[in-house]
């Protein structure tokens, strides 16, 4: 089945600002009015970190939030090329290719809670933005991080109502003095009508052996945004496979930039997908 | 304008191609992402995933690797199989101009002929590429790599087929010419070189190989060079066309192959980066050559 | 700290490397112009440049040619002779704690085993390094690409030599381990890999070739993952010792090698760019390892 | 014969200014303190351009003129590495490797003639300079561009005096109508004890041509700054080779970075030099 790119263009957009937030946490403010108008919960672009042929591919990020004719992203430097987009200016050209990837499912009513690790909070203001707009107010989300300097503020999760953010140390700098997932089961308890999760594998592994040990019912929609070194983001180069369940339990492929980065849950192979190497950072 | 760079390029046995730019196997799938990205009708043609007797579910990830300039793969000719494209992907192509180009791979020469076979009473088929050089699975360099085996193969599929027959060889041999002058003999019409130079990427965090099988091949910028002495060899050593890939960024290094002798070019890696890459390095040859 | 790393290797018959890094052949001349420049003493080997029973011009120029993330070169083997590297330079080596492997290169197997009797009686000279791989002279890839050839070729050697001979290969070739086994069987005490890879830049301008010949020999950080790949499947193959060479920038390039089973390695083209890279290696490798 | 090295070293200075003088001419100035106290009239640096593996190699630039601890240099950008080069601001580091090069050599007394086509204007100012010191103060700079624009402003052949400079372009938008050439015959008059030459290969061919065909006595000192592509800068890689004249006439090979780039016009195999592809700059 071919992935639906109708929206998906190649857009010459500007940079407006790079804000650092501490921690080595950036958010970085682009002009794109194609990816603004189209981008929706889940949605990613690839942009292309400098213009020479190192790094030569593009790299994926989720797009945070839309305004307007703008789109905000949320990442850290951790190689060659997020480092070069550390060292965007305001006014800077920046070249995307986006909206692409299989986004999160909607629900329009219900308490909805949000498991965010480190830069997993990247997709959930767009998130937390339209499930507003269809009237969906309960919402709780967990952000956990190493240390309090990376916890992506609370009230940029929402504008302009700040929703409830619980959150988790590492180290016990700021909020609960542990992981997100001790969080979790106490927020089982409201029956969420959906769960959305987005950080490091090993975290997403936990949130589902977490659900699955509870014995509590598993919100009807359950999904992670996961991640796959990319070649191409638009389903053509078969090189972002994921392990996913396939009939009888035997692990089957599935593309991170086409069938996601977003799936349920209950599809994932967790256990191939902890067996991966972590992204290899240079 | 010169024709020749922006024309169009007989490659015989009917096969006419509207210019001289294509796009490469394995890195357009059979066209349908890229159909919604950018207009396939202006280009050449296009060469298919790679494609085998049997649907391939492909190698376990990760599958790429980055690296200076290039990128690693080992995609593992993941495909639906040849019965599926010529049911249900052969039929979208039909109002395509874009000439499709079936790539076929295969462990053996039957695995190819059959999948010749199938593809024989297809309109919407325009040409067959032999990728018998695929690094990425168990003995798909075999035929690349043995001038008696690789001229077998083709003699197989040639007495199978009226299409225009392309082999794509492999640059990790002592002497490609010597492989090349064998499929020629053997009734290839034309030739398309290289496809990947095996590499490795080690994963520094572990000390293992990123890639599944520990070596994967390798595309890009960083191969153009070597893709490029590899492609001049073959001018000076065929009669038949030589098609050239490997390492095109731009209109400036798809001329560099046309300068050696290409008579026509791929354009794969790059598109990944930019979609609008083989478009681009049609409008720069037809400007260079106005 | 990790003494595999940073500690002294033995390569046998008595050459024992201060440390793990040394200086690619070609990369470093013999030595005269670097001592100049940085402490070379605190590296582990030098191999000179590439040397012949009588003196060579080398080629016309241009000689190399810059290409994304690498270097052509067609030096042709410029170099005084051997007789001349004896007189004149060997006791120039005399107080250096670096030990010096002379590299030789020749057209037949009684060049080669000329080069090493006049080698043989000179204390300064460490170990013997046989190019069986230089593309840039005529039959220069014969010896590298023909395993019968390199065998003969390093058993007339080993006949003549108590030294420590290690073999350079060139990875233009189908099957290096072949290559490799053959030589190991003849007596080598170890390989290094890998030569330069055949590649080719066209001058735009003009549309011919940039170098005088056609081709070169392609170097630098974009053959890195070609040259892994290699290297980990000599070490795989191999019961004597490999040295790794190819790409190398920094102390992380360089530990891949190692972490595929390379128990040294040389710095070449990246000494160009920065002659303390070689250094900057060797104290990456020590905090790694601390 | 080993090359000197013994001035060369690495220094990471600092840029002060990156000028633009009109026609694509830039003139940088970067604190150098070693290269400035030991630069000597031809000597070169290479310099890194950029950080990154392409370009890979560094590039070769004849240090223009030195002051205090700071070193100008003159150029335009014609490839990838001038191209990132002319993009430095003020504050950026610049990794340089040098003194290096054999330079012109000094004479104490009589005229001096100085040919200067395009870019071929980079030596003169230290080598006028060191003349000055040394008291010769007939010194006339014939400098030929392709149009006015790219003519180096005649006031920074020397400072603070400016010498005699007669300027030629192709175009004839400044000085003479035509080429450099056309002005050097005349200049011969005055039996100068030496003339240095630095430009395109083809302009120095026509030098040498001229002042034999003019049937004039070659003056004592007779000099020109060459070029060839650099794997190193220092006499190891072999790569910068440039034919000369070797006993019985045949064409030898010297390397342009440490036999020269500054040779004898006599001992040029001028030929063989014309033959050369021109730089291809990418
Ligand atoms: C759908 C998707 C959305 C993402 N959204 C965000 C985001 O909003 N914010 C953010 O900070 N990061 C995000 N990432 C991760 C981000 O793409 C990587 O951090 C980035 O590619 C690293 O590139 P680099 O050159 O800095 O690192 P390098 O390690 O130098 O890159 C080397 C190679 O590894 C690949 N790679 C490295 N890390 C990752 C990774 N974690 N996932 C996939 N490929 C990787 C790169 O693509 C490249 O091919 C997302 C990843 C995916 C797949
Ligand atoms: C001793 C010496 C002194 C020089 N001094 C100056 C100077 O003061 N000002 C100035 O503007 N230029 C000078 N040049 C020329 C300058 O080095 C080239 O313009 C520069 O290398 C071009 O690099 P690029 O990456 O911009 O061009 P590219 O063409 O992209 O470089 C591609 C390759 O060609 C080589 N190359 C290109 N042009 C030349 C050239 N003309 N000479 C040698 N190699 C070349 C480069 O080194 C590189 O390897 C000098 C050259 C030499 C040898
Ligand atoms: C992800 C990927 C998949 C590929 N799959 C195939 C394939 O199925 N069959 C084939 O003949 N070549 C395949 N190739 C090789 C390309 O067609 C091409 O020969 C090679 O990548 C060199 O060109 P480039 O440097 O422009 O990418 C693949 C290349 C890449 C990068
Ligand atoms: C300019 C140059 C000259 C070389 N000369 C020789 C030589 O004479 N003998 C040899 O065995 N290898 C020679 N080599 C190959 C290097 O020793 C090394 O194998 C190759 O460059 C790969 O390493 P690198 O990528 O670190 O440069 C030469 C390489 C370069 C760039
Ligand atoms: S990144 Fe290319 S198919 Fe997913
Ligand atoms: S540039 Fe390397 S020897 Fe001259």
């Amino acid at each position: 089945m071919t992935a639906d790119l109708s929206r998906a263009s190649l857009e010459q957009g500007e940079v407006l600002v790079v804000e650092r937030l501490g921690g080595g946490l950036l958010e970085m403010v682009a002009r794109l009015p194609h990816l603004a108008a189209t981008a929706t919960p889940g949605s990613f672009a690839q942009l292309r970190c400098g213009t020479g042929t190192t790094p030569l591919l593009r790299r994926p990020f989720s797009v945070a939030w839309t305004h307007d004719d703008t789109c905000g992203f949320v990442f850290e430097a951790v190689g060659a090329g997020t480092r070069l987009l550390s060292e965007l200016q305001p006014g800077d050209p920046l070249d995307s290719l986006g909206p692409l990837g299989h986004g999160f499912t909607m629900v329009n009513s219900g308490s909805v809670v949000c498991v965010s690790g480190g830069l997993g909070c990247a997709p959930f203001p767009l998130l937390i933005n339209e499930l507003r707009r269809r009237r969906v107010e309960d919402i709780l989300v967990l952000n956990g991080a190493r240390t309090a300097a990376r916890l992506y503020p609370a009230e940029r999760f929402a504008r302009p109502a700040v929703p409830v953010v619980a959150e988790a140390t590492d180290d016990g700098t700021r909020g609960h003095h542990g992981s997100v997932i001790d969080l979790l089961v106490q927020a089982l308890g409201s029956q969420p009508s959906a769960l959305y999760a987005c950080g490091p594998n090993p975290m997403l592994n936990a949130v589902m052996r977490t659900l699955l040990d509870s014995g509590a019912t598993l919100p009807p929609v359950l999904e992670a945004s996961l991640e796959a070194p990319m070649g191409c983001g638009f389903g053509t180069c078969l090189g972002c496979a994921l392990p996913v369940l396939g009939d009888g339990g035997a692990s089957v492929w599935k593309l991170c930039c086409t069938d996601g980065p977003v799936m349920s849950m209950r599809d994932v192979d967790w256990a191939g997908v902890s067996a991966l190497p972590g992204a290899d950072v240079a | 304008m010169n024709e020749r760079l922006t024309g169009s390029v007989d490659l015989g046995r009917g096969l006419v191609l509207p210019n001289v730019v294509g796009l490469a196997s394995g890195t357009a799938g059979y066209g349908f992402e890229l159909a919604q990205l950018i207009d396939l009708d202006r280009l050449g043609a296009l060469y298919t995933k790679g494609t085998t007797i049997l649907a391939r579910e492909g190698n376990p990830p990760p599958r790429i690797a980055e690296t200076g300039g290039g990128l690693l793969n080992s995609i593992g000719l993941q495909n639906p199989g040849v019965d599926f494209v010529a049911t249900d992907y052969a039929p979208r192509w039909k109002d395509w101009t874009i000439r499709v180009i079936v790539n076929i791979a295969g462990g053996s020469a039957e695995d190819y002929v059959h999948c010749v076979k199938v593809l024989e009473p297809i309109a919407e088929v325009s040409g067959i590429e032999l990728n018998i050089s695929c690094p990425n699975i168990a003995h798909g360099l075999d035929f690349g790599r043995d001038p008696e085996a690789a001229a077998r193969l083709v003699a197989a599929v040639r007495a199978v087929t009226e299409r225009c027959v392309i082999v794509k060889l492999s640059p990790n041999v002592t002497d490609i010419v010597a492989i090349a002058r064998a499929v020629e003999d053997a009734g290839a019409d034309v030739v398309s070189a290289v496809n990947t130079y095996v590499g490795r990427k080690v994963h520094r965090a572990s000390g293992r190989s990123v890639l599944p099988f520990g070596t994967g091949g390798l595309s890009g910028p960083a191969i153009q060079p070597l893709a490029l002495a590899a492609v001049a060899s073959l001018c000076e050593a065929l009669r038949i066309p030589v098609i050239g890939v490997g390492g095109i960024v731009d209109a400036a290094s798809a001329q560099d192959f046309l300068t050696v002798g290409a008579t026509a070019v791929q354009v794969g890696t790059a598109t990944f980066v930019n979609p609008e890459t083989a478009l681009d390095v049609l409008e720069g040859l037809t400007k260079v050559t106005a």
